[in-house]
Order: C-alpha cells, then structure tokens, then sequence
C-alpha cells in the first residue's frame, strides 16, 4: 500500500535536504533497501526513488516498546522531483512506496539484521571473515551510511571498519553529521573505526577521489560496500579487482518509474549480458553481477 | 466490492469495472517486491499481464523512460520473455489469481499473432481443459496492434484498418466467440472510430482505447532524442482529453464494450471515460504511484454512483 | 535584440525567432488592454493575427475553453470580422506594425481559401503597392488547414495529402513565389510527414507545425460535453512531446522552413524545437499567461546560445 | 507586462481568503477592474480572473509621497486555481497581469477618479443626479466594493448611498469586515449611507435574497452598481426594469483564459445579439447594454 508520512524534520546538511518522515505503516527497511517518494502536492507525475538513509522502526527502546516509524532520506537537489522534496517543511505530507529492493543484507553483503536493540548488542554474527568493512560513499551516495551502521553495529567485525566519503568540496562534505551517531556507537560497541575524506577541490580532507584513497590501502580479504554515481561504482570496482578484492557490493542507481518491477524502465546491462531491472534485482548488487570478472586492460 | 459494481466484459465477469492497462503492472513482480504474499487481494478485476511475443525481446535501449508534464514518455520496447516461456512459467501462476487473466499479445506479422494466440491456447486446454467454453469467464485476449515503440509490425497493422479486420478475423479463427477477444487501437491515426468499426465486424468482442501517443523527449544537455528507442509514447494524464474523445468518437460507432485508459489517476476520470462509453476502464502510468489505484478507485467509485444515485449502466455512454 | 538572433523565415527576415501563434494574441487589443501607445515595443518577430475567413464567423457556443493538466482545450470555432472588414480595418493597421505579418487565412472549401487570398493581396495592393516583390519580407500567408473546432473545410483538407497539394498549388497562384506562403498542418493524423512533403512539392515555402490535438472534455457536473463545440483542440505543455516528434518527422523529409509550436512556455522549450528541426517557433497558449513571452524568451535563447557557444543555425536541427 | 506580486497579508474572512499582495509596477486600478492571478509555483496552466478588491496605488498619504502598490483580491475558493491562490502564504509570489477590463467608471456609472487623498475630500463631483447609489453584492461579488466606497468618498451624492449584500450564510457574510474602513469614510465625507445584508438561511440581516432587499425600496432615480454570480445579477436587472430603473451596471464573470481579448472564451452575448468579449468590453457593463431592454414577462 503506498502510505503517507508526515515530515516530522528537515533540515540541510550542506547542500543536501535531510528529512526525518514518520510513516504509519511502515514495515521497516534494510539498509541499502529505498522508498518511490513523492511530495504530496507535487507537480511531478511519478515519485523518485531515494535510499532509506536511517530507520528508527525497530529498535524497542525499552524492551517491548517501538518507536513511531521514522525514516530518514538525504535528498540531492538536481531537478524538480528532488526539489520539491527538498522543499517540504515539518509537517508536510509525502506519499511513501517502500521499502523496496534488495538492501545490502539480502543481497549477502552484511548478515540480515537480527532484531536490533537500542541498547548495544551483547554478540552478533557478521559474515566479513577476517577482513575489514570498507564504506565507500559519494556525494549523496552517504544516504545509506546510517542506517548500514546500525545493522553492522550488531555484528562482530574483527578488523573493523573504514568509512571513505568522497565530496565535490567541504560544502558536500558537511553531510558527514549524520554519520556522527552511527560512529559513536560502533564506538562504543568496541568496533574499530576508521574515517577517510575526500574532496575534489581539497577543501576539506585529503585532495581528489575516493578511489585515490581507496586504493591506497585495501585489502583482498576486505569487504567493500559502495554508494555512489555510477561512474564512481565503476571506478570502484576497477580498484576491488586490482586489489583482489571479490567481496564488493553496489549500490545502482537508474531511471525508476515504478521501483517494483512494473515498468522495466530501470534496467541495466549486468555481467550476464541480460538487460535487468534493477528495482528488482537491485539496487544492492555485487561486482562481479554487476560489472564481471573481466580483467580490466589498466 | 458491493454488489453495485458487479459488471460484465464480454463473457468475463468482473467484481468492478477497473483493470489495468497492460505493461503498467506486474502484479507477480510487485506482490513480491511489496513483500505480500501470493493471496494477497489483487488490486484489478481483471489482470493484464505486459505484452507478449512469439520470441523472448530484450526491449529497447536505455534510457526508457522520461516524466514530462502531466505525464511521462516510455519507450520500453516490449521487453517479455517471449510466448514458450510465458506459457511455461508465468501462466500458470496468473491462472491462480482471484481475478481473470486478459492475455496481451503482439507480433511482427499476422502470422505471429496468430502462432501465440495459439500457444496460449494450447497451454490453456492443458492448465483448464479442451472445452474453451469453460475457459471464456477465465481468459481473454487482447491483441496489442498499437505499440509505437518497436520497428515493425505492431503499430503498422493498427494504423490500417484493413490490416486490423484481416488480423482479428485470422485470430478469431483460432481464439473463437465467445472467448473475450479486445483489440487495443493506437490514437496516432487519422480516425480511429473507423480502425474499432474494422475490429469489431471482423469478430472483435471489445476494443481497449488508448495505447499511447507517439512523442519524442529532447536530450537536455546533448539535444540528441533523449530516449534509446529516439520516439516513445506519450501517456498520463497529459492524453486524457484526447483519450476521452477517441472512446467518445469510437462508442458513437461500435457495439462492443469499450475499455477505456489514457491518464486515469483519479475517481473523476473513471467517471468521465464510463460516460463518454467506456464499459470497463484500465489505470496505466497513474498506476506506477500507487500499485493499488484501480481497487482503490473502484471503491471511490462507487461513492460517486451512490451519491449521483446511478447505476453502472446509467453511467456508461451517459454523455450521449 | 542581438544580431545572434537575426534570422529569415522564407524572405522575411526576423529580428529573433520567435513569433506567437495564430489565434492566441490578438496585438492590437492586448496593447489596449494594457494600456500601451500603439508603437509599444512589440514582443513578436512577425506577428500572425487570428484565422481569417471569408465571411465573418461568430465562432462556437459557450464554454469555449476549459483548462486540463499541463494545458487547455479551446472550441473557439474561428470567430472572426471576415475577411472585407479585415482588409478595411485591420490590415492598414498591422502594416503599421514594426514586424513583419502572416496573415492566417481558413475556408470551407479550396476556392475559399483562394478567395481570401485574393482579397487580402489586393488589399496589400492598395497598401503597399502593385509591385508583389515588394510585399515579400512585409507579408506572408499561413494556410490554415487544421482546426479541429468547425464543421467542415479546414481539417478535413488538413488529413488528405491530396488535398493539401491541391490547396497550396491553388493559393500558389494568387500568392506567388517568393511571397512565405506557409501550411499549418494538424496533428491529428497517421503522417504528418507525408502532409508536409505534400505540401513542399506544392509549393508551400514553409510548414507549421502543429495545431492543437483533438480533444473532448466531460462536463464534471452534467456528464455532458463540456464545450459549446462538443470537442475541442487540447494545446499547451501537454502536448508538448508530441509537437516535437512532428517536427522531429517533418524535419527528415522537407527541405523548407518548419514553424515549430505546441506547448512552448519556457527557453528550454525553444531550444527542444529547434534542435529538433524548427526554423522559427511560435508561443500559443503560454502566453495567454504572459503576452511578452515570445519576446523574453528570445531574450533567454540568446543566452543560451551563448553558453552553448552555438549559433542559431547550429542549433537547428541539431537533433538530426 | 506581467508583474510579479509579494504576498503582504492573508487571511480569511469568513469562507473568503483576503490577500494583501505588494505589486511593484502596478499602474493603479479602477473598481470594477480585475487581474489576471496566478501562484508563483501553480499546478495550473492559466491564471484566474480576479476583480480588484481594494488598490492603494494612488492614495496620498502626505502630499507628494505615495504608498507602495498594495492591492487586495478576496478569493473564493471553488476549484484549484482559487484554491491555491486562498492557500498564499505572507512572502508567496504571486503573478499578476493587471488592471484589465473596463471598470465602473469606464463603463460610464461613477464620475473617473480624481486623485484621491487619504484625507477626505473637500468637494467632488458625482454623476448620481439626485438618486441614490444602490450597491448590490453577492457572495464573494462583495469584493470590488472596497475600491468601490474609496471612488465614491470622492463624489458628491446628494441622496446617499445603499449597499446591499446577499450571502448564503453569516459564515459568507463576515466578509462584509471588508467594508468597514470605505463606510467610515463614507461617514467621515457626511455621504449618508445604509447596509441592508440578506442571507439565504436567515442566519443573519434579513432571510432572503438580495433582490427581495432590493425589490422593496429602489427608486427609480436610483444608480444601481452590481456584483455576483450571473443568476444574481440578471434577477437585479429584472427588478431594476420592474422598477423603471434605467441606471444600472454589472460587473460580469465569465471563463476567461487571457484577460486581454485574445482568446474569445469570455464571450457573452450581449444585447445587441453579438457574441462579445466580457474581457474587454466588460467586465462592468450597462444593464441595458447587457441583458437589453425588453420588458419582462412577469
Ligand atoms: C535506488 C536509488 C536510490 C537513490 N537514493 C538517492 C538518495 O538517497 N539521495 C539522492 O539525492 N538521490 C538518490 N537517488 C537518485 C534520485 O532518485 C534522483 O536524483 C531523482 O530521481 C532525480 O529526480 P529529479 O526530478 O529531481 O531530477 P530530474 O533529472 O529532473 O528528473 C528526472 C526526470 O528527468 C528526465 N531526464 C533526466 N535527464 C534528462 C535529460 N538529459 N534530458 C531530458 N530528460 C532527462 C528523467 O528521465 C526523469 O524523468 C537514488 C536513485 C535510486 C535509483
Ligand atoms: C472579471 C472577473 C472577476 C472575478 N472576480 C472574482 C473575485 O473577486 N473573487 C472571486 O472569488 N472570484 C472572482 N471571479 C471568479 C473567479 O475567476 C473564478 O471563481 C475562478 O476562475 C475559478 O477558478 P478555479 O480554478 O478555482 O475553479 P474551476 O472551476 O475548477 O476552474 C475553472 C476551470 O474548470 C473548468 N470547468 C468549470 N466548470 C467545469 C465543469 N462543469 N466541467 C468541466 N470543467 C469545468 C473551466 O473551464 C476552467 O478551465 C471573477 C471572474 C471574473 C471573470
Ligand atoms: C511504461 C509503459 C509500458 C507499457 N507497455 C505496454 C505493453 O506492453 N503493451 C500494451 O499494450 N500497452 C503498453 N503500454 C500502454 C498502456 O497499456 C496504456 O495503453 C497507456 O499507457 C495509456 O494509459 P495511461 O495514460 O493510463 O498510462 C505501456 C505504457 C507504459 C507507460
Ligand atoms: C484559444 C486558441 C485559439 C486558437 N485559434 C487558432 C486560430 O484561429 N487559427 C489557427 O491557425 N490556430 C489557432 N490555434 C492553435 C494555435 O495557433 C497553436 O497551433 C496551438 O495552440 C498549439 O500551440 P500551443 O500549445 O503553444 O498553444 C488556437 C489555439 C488556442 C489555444
Ligand atoms: S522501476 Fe519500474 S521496473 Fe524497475
Ligand atoms: S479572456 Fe481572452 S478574450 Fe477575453
């Protein structure tokens, strides 16, 4: 059923639009998993998808009891769908399809999230072996990060985790808050973590491409989650292979009409050679899914 | 849904005069993405699978899809698995739905039409017997001769009448009276009432109006045809009064029942197409927002009966 | 305004390419309306008043005009003086403009359309002088065969290759070359293409391209049509993919100019028509909105010209 | 040119929104004048007419300085164009092409305005011969009235003025809020004045309709000025021919696209039998130029 959220926050971080939504009926989403969204009173005529970027719809706060569902998206201005959402104010409607997709955890990058506590989980299983969990985000490509941050805090992860976020400039670079949270408890869940910025213009952190500060240190045995533009998972890839690395995952984004399967309109040529949708197989995918084995001619 | 709209198509019969228009809901693929199960309550009262071919399609090159006002252009290229594959796997799950499975068929020559046509009859006498009386409330076909977004074949039978009478007349010889038998006509033609008087004398037993109207979108950076397919059809609703008039020019002249589609998104226009004739209305595109809009609307639709204090046959062709 | 914009339509030449469409700006009353002097600023490059016929027209009953998504539907039915009382009033009047004139002419059958003509070139006689040369960059003709809102004549030639060949061929020779002698085309028909060729290898010296689609609108309170005209002609940005798929057709096959229309509201709107093949472009029904669209978005296109680093002639057609 | 308006106050009298729009460039209207409005970011495709409620273009408030263009529209909100307009915010945009039309004075009912001052006038010159003014409104008709009373303050009407207003209810007849600062001047210029309010469900003034009102005391000296819907004013003709009345205007509605005779769809058919432009030749019309002047059957 498509529901109707209420805005309950928004606020820019940076240039981006930040929307805390509280949706009666939501079911509750993994992370990488998205939602069609659409402003009430909107001019457009389809609703756009977007990540779910944090959700609060699980976690009992005392035992037994729930949070109002309350779901967060970032929201990148480059058009009129993505305007109109970044120009509602608390207490505008927007009418919610979701969640939809494969997320990370069902795609088989991160072990599907156990009922998750507010309260630091005692053990947790994760499936990263000996490796670490490599983040890597571009732009609005963070959406995802906080909510994957909560699913992973859960989780034994032995060599810990780096989070890379690569920004146009410091400007960009200010959406790194809303991962302020989610690092603090990994923190305090005894998960080390590790944080590597990027900036086009130098502006803010190390100067030039996430993949420039990716392929300095990965390891064969990470596991390398990634958000992005297309041309950034691409590139991403190119260095998992380099490095060895097999175990990447990524997070597509295409043209959607419909997010479930409906219209094939979001499709993209995978490794198989088949044109898929990737509302429906996606938008977590793997590498070697995604992009193939082939070996890159660099 | 009450009693109040109780309808029939053709021999169907159908809980409320709304269904969905063909390529705009994969009622397996979003049962499973919403994650409800397959006894869920189908949102249509009669279901319209996307297209199928005699051969497996990839469908056209992307981009596929661009919103314009009021609207949005596709060019999706008919994408299916093709008709062995169709009958094998996916007909015997829509078999299985509550409601009655309008198969949507198109071809590159009559000949194809009619060898799908076919197929799914075979595989129909084996899912639910020989006896194709039995099957006519279950099953029905509608033959897609509108596309605007594959090379050939398709939208050049529909924009011939002849072509459409020698089609229909080829495909009722093999998919006979009474089963449902709709032609879906294209609005790209100078006058499409004569192309629904061609399908209804050669033995058509609905025709379904509008498919969409051929249009084209303007890459904003390169200003090159932004869509892979280069033109694509128009659909939304941006067309509703063009729809409108093609199934108020068609029901001046034809019998059969019409289904209606071309923008509905809103209880209002299901009014609006069932008064200009349409028996049964198809939600396309406004579908993609709210996979639940034909239920949805059929409800409200019956909130408007009542309060206009009319029946569903007082309210079909009332604007003639 | 900039020499980038100059350009030619036929042996006009305009200041800029953008001029409005027949029936949606009436110059001398908005001018009135406004409260401006008579030798205001004109916010046209050449200014086409609306269809004139031979006789004068009341035009349709009452609702003329409904508004719908992304645009409206009009059943104006061609209200006009008549051409007599156009030649004695109006047209001294719009010679005195500082743009250059299309005068667009309508009839009810070819000799009409002949008879107009006539009576508009001997009035220009009187005017300008006999010397028809003269006339050429001062005064053009728009053939009007495509209204969708009166009975007979116009849009019945407008879907007949045939007969739109005979009318131009026929106009032709009472508005000799190089006087602009342009069809305006409808849309509502299988090949536009094959319409505009038909007019070019008669002689046409430029097409226009489009007028509205046929549309109908249901009153919400009756049931009923909701126009006086029953149908009625839906233009607007709704249209808008449309009109540029029948110019994107139109520009692969003639060789003359294309006046391209249908839906324009914004400078990204003028530059999709060009691109796709449109000469000059014509504002219709934005700017009952604004009645200096035309000119301010000439002024934008110039920007963006600029950004592009194109020149006009680059830009047109560059779809191609 | 088309003005772009600043939405200076809004608020609802009654069922009526009432909004104050700022609209640099404005050259000033007549009463009886309307507008073509429409929202900055409007779902609709064509402004609405609208009459000019009130306009402080003009109005010197120390010689020599003027107020900023300030002018007010009362909306009824009947579909999505008045919907939205009613749905203004203070600091919305709000387009404007304006003031068009022939208003009351044009069309030859009121003496054209001198150059009003705030203060009361010491003498003006009016056209009313010895008979009243009698201002018929209905419903939201009720809004030219205020730029109206500011155009009479300034002539010399010996018998005084009448204003009649007819509404459904007392929800509808709070607009008459609207009148009070044109009566108090009316007051203050000793031009004697009376109010006579019907409502249909006797909710408040007399149960009835206006014309009932209007029926029981017109002279036939009287200059009769009307607003309302179509059906409204043609029963006040009926009463003013019944009554020998010859003095009679009517601002008229019809469908308009352009406001500025370029369409055709305002026309009516007027007296005359032609199909004319309300836009243009109106929207304030004589009776008899309108409705003619056959006698009535009843
Ligand atoms: C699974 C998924 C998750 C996403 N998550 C996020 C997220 O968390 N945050 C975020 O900011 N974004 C996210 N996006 C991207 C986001 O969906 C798009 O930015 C958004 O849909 C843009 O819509 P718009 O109307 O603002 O932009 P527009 O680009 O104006 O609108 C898109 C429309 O314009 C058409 N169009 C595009 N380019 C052209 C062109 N050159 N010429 C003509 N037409 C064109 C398109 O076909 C489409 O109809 C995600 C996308 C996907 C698929
Ligand atoms: C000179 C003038 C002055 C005015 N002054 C005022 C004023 O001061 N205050 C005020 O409140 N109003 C005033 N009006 C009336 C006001 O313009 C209308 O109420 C307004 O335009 C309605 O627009 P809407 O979009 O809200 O309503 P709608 O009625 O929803 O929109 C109108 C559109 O719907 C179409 N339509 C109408 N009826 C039907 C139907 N039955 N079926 C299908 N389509 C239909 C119309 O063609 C039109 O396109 C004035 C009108 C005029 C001409
Ligand atoms: C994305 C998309 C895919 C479509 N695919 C098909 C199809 O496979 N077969 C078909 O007969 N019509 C197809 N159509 C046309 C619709 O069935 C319908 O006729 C048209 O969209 C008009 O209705 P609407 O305006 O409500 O969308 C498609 C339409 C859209 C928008
Ligand atoms: C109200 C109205 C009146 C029109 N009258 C005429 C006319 O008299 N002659 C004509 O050739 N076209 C007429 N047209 C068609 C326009 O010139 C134009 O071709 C069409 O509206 C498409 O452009 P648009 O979408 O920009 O409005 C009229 C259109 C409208 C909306
Ligand atoms: S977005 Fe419609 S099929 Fe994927
Ligand atoms: S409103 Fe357009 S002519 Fe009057």
């Amino acid at each position: 059923m498509r529901l109707v959220g209420r805005v309950a926050e928004a606020a820019f971080v940076g240039p981006y639009a930040h929307l805390a939504v509280e949706i009666p009926g939501w079911k509750g989403a993994q992370s990488g998993q998205f939602a069609m969204i659409q402003a009430a009173e909107s001019r457009c005529f389809l609703a756009r998808p977007f990540s779910v970027s944090d959700d609060e719809t699980h976690i009992e706060t005392t035992p037994g009891t729930h949070h109002a569902a309350r779901v967060s998206f970032l929201v990148d201005e480059v058009g009129r769908g993505s305007g109109e959402l970044a120009a509602l104010r608390v207490d505008d409607r927007v009418h919610v399809l979701g969640p939809l997709g494969r997320g990370f955890a069902a795609a088989g990058a991160v072990a599907p999230a156990a009922r998750r506590t507010a309260a630091c989980p005692a053990a947790g299983v994760g499936r990263g072996g000996a490796g670490r969990l490599v983040i890597v985000a571009g732009g609005a490509g963070i959406a995802p990060l906080p909510l994957l941050l909560r699913e992973i805090e859960s989780r034994l992860i032995r060599s810990g985790v780096l989070v890379l976020a690569g920004f146009r400039s410091s400007r960009e670079a200010q959406a790194l808050c809303i991962l302020d949270d989610g690092l603090e408890r990994l923190r305090r869940c005894r998960i080390p973590s590790e944080v590597g910025i990027t900036t086009e213009d130098g502006s803010f952190g190390f100067a030039g491409m996430v993949t420039d500060l990716l392929d300095r240190d990965l390891q064969p045995d990470d596991t390398v989650l990634v958000c992005g533009p297309s041309a950034m998972c691409e590139a991403v890839w190119k260095v998992c292979r380099r490095h060895g690395v097999r175990r990447a995952w990524f997070s597509l984004e295409t043209l959607m009409a419909c997010g479930v399967g409906s219209c094939h309109g979001c499709v993209t040529r995978v490794a198989d050679g088949t044109l898929t949708r990737v509302c429906r197989r996606g938008p977590v995918m793997a590498g070697e899914e995604a992009f193939g084995a082939e070996e890159e001619t660099t | 849904m009450s009693s109040r709209l109780h309808t029939h198509l053709g021999p169907m019969f159908l809980e409320y005069p709304v269904i969905n228009a063909s390529g705009t809901l994969d009622l397996l693929e979003t049962a499973d993405a919403l994650g409800l199960d397959g006894d869920y309550r189908v949102p249509v009262a009669a279901y319209v699978p996307k297209t199928v071919t005699m051969l497996p399609r990839e469908g056209n090159p992307t981009p596929r899809v661009a919103e314009v006002a009021a609207g949005m252009v596709n060019s999706i290229g008919l994408p299916n698995e093709g008709v062995k594959a169709f009958v094998a796997d996916t007909l015997p799950r829509l078999l299985n739905l509550t409601c009655p499975l309008i198969v949507n068929v198109a071809g590159f020559s009559r000949d194809e039409y009619v060898s799908v046509v076919e197929r799914v009859s075979r595989a129909l006498a084996d899912e639910l017997g020989s006896d194709k009386g039995t099957w006519a409330p279950r099953v029905g076909i509608e033959l897609n001769v509108s596309c605007p977004n594959v090379d050939s074949g398709c939208m050049s039978i529909g924009t011939d009448a002849e072509e459409i009478a020698r089609l229909t007349q080829a495909v009722r010889d093999v998919w006979p009276t009474p089963l449902l038998l709709a032609v879906k006509l294209t609005p790209n033609v100078t006058d499409i009432a004569s192309m629904a008087l061609a399908a209804e004398e050669a033995g058509a037993s609905a025709v379904s109006l509008v498919n969409t109207f051929k249009g084209l979108i303007v890459d904003r950076d390169t200003l090159k045809p932004y869509l892979g397919g280069i033109t694509g059809g128009l659909s939304g609703p941006a067309i509703k009064p063009l729809a409108l008039r093609c199934v108020f020019e068609v029901a001046a002249v034809v019998d059969i029942p019409i289904i209606g589609m071309g923008g509905i998104a809103c209880t209002q226009d299901v009014v609006e197409f069932m008064a200009c004739g349409a028996s049964v209305v198809a939600v396309g595109a406004a579908g993609f927002v709210d996979p639940w809009l034909p239920a949805r609307l059929a409800e409200e639709l019956e909130e408007v009966l009542c309060e206009r204090s009319l029946t569903l046959s007082e309210l079909i062709g009332k604007i003639h």
